[in-house]
């Protein structure tokens, strides 16, 4: 059954990386650590819950939708809250900050679609494919290709095109940039756009495979913070490796160690990769080093 | 030329103080077109924080800017390059991670136009052809005299009016030092103003048409840099004879 | 509910307005009995928290407006039942009902979770006042030694007596029985109570998972049924982790001849979320509106439902059942004692052997809910609907053992 | 930032503090049992706040995973009573009080030297990660019982009230902290720690041993913050783990150091204070929304005043001096 369980925690990994490549640019870039990250999440969970349930529009046709709203979402909360924060106060303190609006999203979630969980359920929910001994579910096998998709897509966006230039140039010498003519506030704004973005579609992702709950955004959160101490921070290659790892040693650890384990390994972990190798497995790809 | 006829930039009585230490306290200068205006003082004299708010990085707190008739005291960064204010900051601030070739496409920033953006990298890589043959180097892995190189290619990138330079000769071993003045003096023959901050008084004295002497934030000379260089106090207080 | 500025703006200004800490007692007011307690509307408790909240509001709500309130000694009274949210907080459940003892508030009911109960329960015991609940069902309240503490279920380790039972009933005998706890106090004692019932039965339990509390993954479990293949699983989880559960099994194609998830399909959302599939899922059952049952309140089991579901927009759970059960007792006990005198209640709430809405309310000397009447029966899903199939006197429908597989479901 | 350095003897302050504390003491006297157990929050808050700026605050190593503290002492001392039935429950509280704290400075020794070479973020959620650690394995592994739980010990004396006895015992413990960490403010140990925080590499370079400096806070805060922990378990009388590794005392020492002013002693004080006050007697009545306003609070509290009260206390102090030299001259 190794193979099988490999297989499990590389499908479980692509949602742990795509949960967090938005948390990893927004910290590689601006330096902003965003404990909203996983209530962004879930944000893009209760999107694509409402358009299904309400709508009955397919949770993977409601993805570029679900995104375009949460860069219009990140992007206003760039431009406004956080940026005031880091102006004023420091960068741990706009930490604090996005604490506090994680509990303010956690409540309106409840207030909104009340405590119980969620599921959202496409007609192909139960449906699964198998390859010789394998069997994935279908639901899953559609969210790591839409993970993998979106993160390579990302990475093309930053490698190739001008605002992924921009960013990436912003992420390592701000001043220089700033003095090329770019406009550091709009750039931030759009970087915080994009993660945003990124969270969503990992809202919709996740909501494909399990049932989700308001509460469930310090999990995200704190797995992204664990897959971006794993991977390195900033780029969605670090992202994507920090997540699969994650997600096999999930898997191995609930069956070698103990189902009740993985969490425990998860977090010792983190603190080992830190003390050994902070900037993670590919490095920082923005900075030198911090 | 002559002093202040025409007007690319204006400065008045520029100030700025630092949680309440004074760092630059009512400094004004001018440069016209084609003109080479040097900045001099001692560290700390407050050179650097002049040109940065000039170039939009800081905000004065007192004093006004004009640069093409238009007032740009309060004008950022990414406002004034379009207007043709170009700074290649001190400590040259390359972007490690990026290839010469990216860092001078992010001088570019500001030109949409593609083939003018082309032709001014072809102009580039002919006025620099060390960058050329590095253009796919990473910037953090260059010596500091190519980094130089490329920030000053990288400011121009943007076809400034006015290119202003922070101690361009910072850290450069004296043959580089020449090597760059040459440079500038070049780049200026093109067509474009510079102001120039430097500590080497000597040599910046010796390429400029004019030149401001700084003190305590404060403007304590403006001459000829003719005059200057052969001054005596001049002399004893900055080039160290 | 929306959250507009104005929404906000009143909230601030009621919670500014209020008078704090040295406010004095003038709860017991002349007409009305004042019931106070905690409940956690947020944290992860919350969802159950909420079913309970409705079901103490919904008692609440039926005796004031279709009663005119309960007669006591002689007078009318209505009910006032206070509740505070207590984040499902320990400490700050402590500091709320000792607010409500100050304020002289007489009678309790309990919040959930037993890691909050029992620390509340200490505090309302040493008061001497009775607290009734349904949310600790933890075996550690039960061995303090507590009188006044009383909960509408058998403590965790009892409670799945009845479904032991029926694994032991079955035909084919199972070859092999697994056992998934999640890893909370409750979870963890339903299990290991009916783990060590199972074995004296001589069942054969042959492996028993513990997994972490909230779960992102339940893959490890579906191989480890995908190898040993059980003839049983009995799944202790909460009911986002038995829906995850489920989804994935059905998913993988992984079979069990029956599978028994203690949380989850009792709720109608979980079995529209997994349509067809849910049918054949076992669950524990403690309460179907469908039961005989006379309530001297609501009339019956059927007039307790279709009140809630005519008044509160949420689905109702055995929770808000067990609730409503909660208050119905505090009538029975007041008006037996025919006093509102907390101990003479408390007298009668230990005496207790009336049949509700709920079931028969009759409670151990310990003060948990008395296994046989009111410990949990064994549901099964069946078309759709949750049914009853043991034990066999309170069926309402004939259990289906071996479930159909998956793929038979898939049609 | 401003470097804030007090110009008060050590003695005012411990004598400051003594009087404030006497006068805290007589409060349960005329405070209903009610105020008596917000009192409880109020001083647990600021004990755990100001065990957390004897690093947090004097060094600027923020830790995000106080909370480990507060659980591994918790459960030291449960597991401790669990192994010694029958003792008398003064010496056995006294004895797993002190295994505890010495527990948890080992524990903070032994993850010190690799944890503290992290800087800003990176020790944050490393402390984070060290706080989850505990709190997995402490669920996890059976013998530790975090998933089924423990009861403590009743230690109340007879004749008196339950919560004014836990009452005293958290502002005695308080008390300690605080002295605690006015010696190390006013000790070699405290100005190298404000060393560290203004530029942690000059001052290595002038000779502080930033590296023993950083442990020695470490070890200090994690004994404080079990400290507390032990006395908060006692208070509940029966924890899981769920009740003591809570993720808000991660996160809220942060938010009182932050409100009453980051870097001194009375500034977590003073925000435990108003935290208090806000979320449990103001927000207590609310059902549905107080977690909503708690976030706005510290939303806003940030945006708004980052510095603090202290920090609106100190421009304050610092305006009216520069006035009045203006005047003189």
């Amino acid at each position: 059954m190794t193979l099988q369980t490999l297989v499990d925690g590389l499908v479980l990994g692509g949602l742990f990386s795509l949960a967090a490549v938005g948390f990893s640019l927004l910290f590689g870039v601006l330096g902003v650590v965003n404990l909203a990250h996983g209530a962004f999440v879930l944000i893009g969970g209760y999107a694509a819950w409402t358009l299904l349930d309400r709508f009955g529009i397919d949770p993977l046709l409601a993805l570029p939708l679900i995104m375009l709203g949460m860069f219009c979402l990140g992007y206003a909360f760039q431009r406004t809250v956080i940026q005031w924060a880091t102006k004023r106060a420091s960068l741990l303190a706009s930490m604090l900050l996005t604490f506090g609006f994680a509990l303010m999203i956690r409540n309106a979630l409840v207030l909104v679609y009340s405590p119980d969980f969620k599921s959202v359920t496409p007609s192909y929910a139960f449906d699964s494919l198998s390859f010789g001994e394998v069997t994935v579910g279908l639901t899953r096998v559609a969210a790591l290709l839409v993970s993998v998709v979106l993160l390579a897509l990302l990475a093309a966006m930053l490698r190739f095109t001008s605002l992924g230039r921009t960013i990436r140039a912003t992420a390592q010498q701000e001043q220089a940039a700033a003095l090329c003519g770019v406009n550091i506030r709009h750039v931030f704004a759009l970087t915080a756009g994009v993660s945003a973005a990124f969270a969503g579609a990992a809202g919709v992702a996740i909501g494909l495979v399990m049932p989700f709950s308001p509460p469930d955004e310090t999990l995200w959160t704190i797995n992204a913070f664990v897959v971006v101490t794993l991977g390195g921070i900033g780029s969605p290659a670090g992202a994507l490796v920090g997540g699969l790892i994650l997600g096999v040693i999930n898997t191995m650890t609930a069956e070698l160690v103990g189902a009740a384990f993985p969490n425990a390994m998860m977090f010792l972990l983190l603190v080992l990769m830190l003390v050994v190798r902070p900037a993670g497995l590919l490095g920082n790809s923005f900075k030198g080093s911090r | 030329m002559a002093h202040g006829l025409t007007r690319m930039l204006d400065v008045k009585g520029l100030s700025y103080a630092y949680a309440g230490a004074v760092a630059v306290s009512d400094v004004s200068l001018t440069v016209g077109p084609g003109e080479i205006v040097a900045l001099l003082g001692a560290n700390g004299a407050g050179k650097s924080t002049t040109v940065r708010m000039i170039a939009g990085a800081m905000t004065p707190q007192g004093g006004t800017i004009r640069f093409g008739g238009r007032d740009v005291t309060r004008a950022e960064c990414h406002e004034m390059v379009p207007l043709g204010v170009a700074l290649c900051p001190e400590g040259r601030l390359i972007m490690p991670q990026m290839t010469v070739m990216e860092n001078l496409l992010m001088g570019a920033y500001t030109q949409r136009d593609l083939a003018k953006r082309q032709e001014t990298l072809a102009e580039m890589f002919a006025f620099f052809p060390r960058l050329a043959e590095r253009r796919e180097q990473l910037g953090g892995l260059m010596s500091g005299g190519e980094q130089q190189m490329l920030a000053i290619a990288r400011a121009l990138m943007s076809r400034p009016g006015l290119l202003i330079l922070d101690e361009p000769s910072l850290g450069l071993a004296p043959k580089l030092v020449a090597e760059l003045f040459q440079l500038l003096r070049k780049v200026n023959e093109a067509g474009t103003a510079i102001l120039l901050v430097e500590q080497n008084a000597r040599q910046a004295l010796r390429i400029s048409h004019r030149a401001y002497v700084l003190e305590k934030g404060r403007t304590v000379r403006s001459d000829l840099s003719s005059n200057l260089i052969d001054d005596d106090s001049i002399r004893s207080a900055f080039l160290g004879v | 509910m929306k959250i507009d500025r104005r929404t906000i703006l009143k909230t601030i200004g009621t919670a500014v307005a209020m008078p704090a800490i040295g406010r004095s007692a003038q709860a017991q007011a002349t007409d009305t009995i004042v019931i106070g307690g905690s409940v956690p509307l947020s944290g992860r408790a919350a969802e159950t928290g909420l079913n309970v909240n409705n079901g103490y509001l919904a008692a609440q709500k039926f005796i004031n407006e279709e009663l005119n309130g309960i007669e006591v000694d002689g007078k009318r009274y209505k009910i006032d039942i206070r509740l505070f949210d207590d984040a499902s907080d320990p400490a700050r459940a402590s500091t709320l009902i000792q607010r409500h003892l100050d304020d002289g508030v007489q009678f309790f009911l309990g919040s959930f979770g037993s890691n909050i109960v029992l620390p509340t329960a200490a505090i309302v015991e040493r008061a001497g006042k009775p607290m009734m609940q349904t949310g600790g069902a933890s075996d550690q309240i039960y061995t303090q030694g507590y009188k006044n503490i009383f909960c509408m279920f058998p403590r965790a380790s009892r409670q799945l007596y009845n479904t032991i039972e029926y694994f032991a009933s079955l035909k084919p005998a199972p070859k092999s029985i697994m056992f998934a706890m999640a890893n909370d106090a409750f979870s963890k004692t339903l299990a290991e109570g009916a783990i060590a019932f199972g074995k004296q039965k001589g069942l054969p339990i042959n492996d028993i998972i513990t997994l972490p509390e909230n779960i992102t993954d339940a893959s490890s479990l579906v191989n480890q049924i995908r190898g040993k293949k059980p003839d049983v699983l009995l799944a202790t989880t909460h009911d986002q982790n038995s829906l995850l559960i489920a989804r994935q099994l059905i998913s993988s194609n992984v079979d069990v001849p029956l599978l028994y998830l203690s949380l989850g399909p009792q709720l109608k959302s979980f079995r529209d979320a997994l349509g067809n599939f849910a049918n054949g899922l076992f669950f524990q059952q403690f309460w179907d509106e469908r039961s005989p049952y006379k309530d001297a309140i609501f009339g019956s089991a059927q007039g307790f439902a279709s009140y809630y579901g005519k008044h509160f927009k949420r689905d109702m759970a055995y929770h808000t059942a067990s609730g409503a059960a909660c208050i119905v007792a505090y009538v029975h006990a007041m008006k037996a004692a025919n006093s509102l005198d907390p101990a003479k209640v408390r007298e009668k709430l230990a005496a207790l052997d009336v049949e509700s809405l709920y079931g028969r309310i009759k409670f151990t000397p310990e003060g948990d809910g008395d296994p046989l009447h009111l410990g949990s029966t064994v549901g099964q899903v069946l078309k759709g609907n949750a049914e009853v199939v043991f034990p066999e006197a309170s069926r309402t429908a004939a259990p289906t053992y071996p479930a159909p597989t998956w793929a038979q479901k898939r049609g | 930032m401003k470097l804030f350095v007090s110009g008060r003897p050590a003695w005012v302050s411990i004598g400051l503090t003594l009087a404030g504390t006497a006068l805290f003491a007589l409060l349960p006297l005329w405070l209903s049992p009610y105020g008596v157990r917000v009192g409880q929050l109020f001083v647990l808050a600021a004990g755990l706040a100001v065990a957390w700026t004897v690093l947090g605050g004097f060094s600027g190593y923020w830790s995000f995973g106080n909370a480990a503290f507060v659980g591994t002492g918790a459960f030291t001392a449960a597991l401790l009573q669990l192994a010694l039935p029958g003792w008398p429950a003064g010496s056995a509280f006294a004895l797993a009080l002190v295994v505890a704290m010495l527990f948890n400075g080992l524990l903070a020794l032994a993850i010190a030297w690799p944890i503290l070479r992290l800087r800003g973020i990176y020790f944050a959620i490393a402390m984070l990660g060290v706080s989850q650690v505990c709190f997995e394995l402490v669920s996890n592994i059976d013998a530790l019982r975090g998933a089924l739980g423990v009861n403590l010990i009743d230690i109340v004396p007879k004749g008196v009230r339950p919560e004014r006895f836990y009452y005293w015992a958290l502002l005695l413990a308080t008390l300690i902290v605080v002295l605690v960490a006015i010696m190390v403010r006013h000790s070699k140990l405290g100005y190298g720690l404000l060393a560290i925080r203004e530029d942690e590499d000059t001052a290595r370079m002038l000779g502080v041993p930033t590296t023993r400096y950083k442990m020695i806070a470490f070890v200090i805060s994690a004994m404080l913050t079990a400290m507390m922990g032990v006395i908060y378990a006692h208070n509940l009388g029966y924890i899981t783990a769920n009740s003591v590794y809570r993720g808000d005392f991660n996160l809220n020492v942060i938010v009182y150091s932050l409100l009453g002013g980051m870097g001194t002693i009375i500034g977590p004080i003073v925000g435990a204070g108003i935290m208090t006050y806000v979320t449990q007697v103001l927000l207590g009545d609310l059902l549905d929304t107080h977690m909503f306003i708690t976030g706005l609070l510290i939303a806003v509290l940030v945006l708004a005043a980052p510095n603090g009260l202290y920090g609106i206390y100190d421009n304050h102090r610092l305006r009216m001096r520069r006035r009045k030299q203006e005047a003189q001259r």
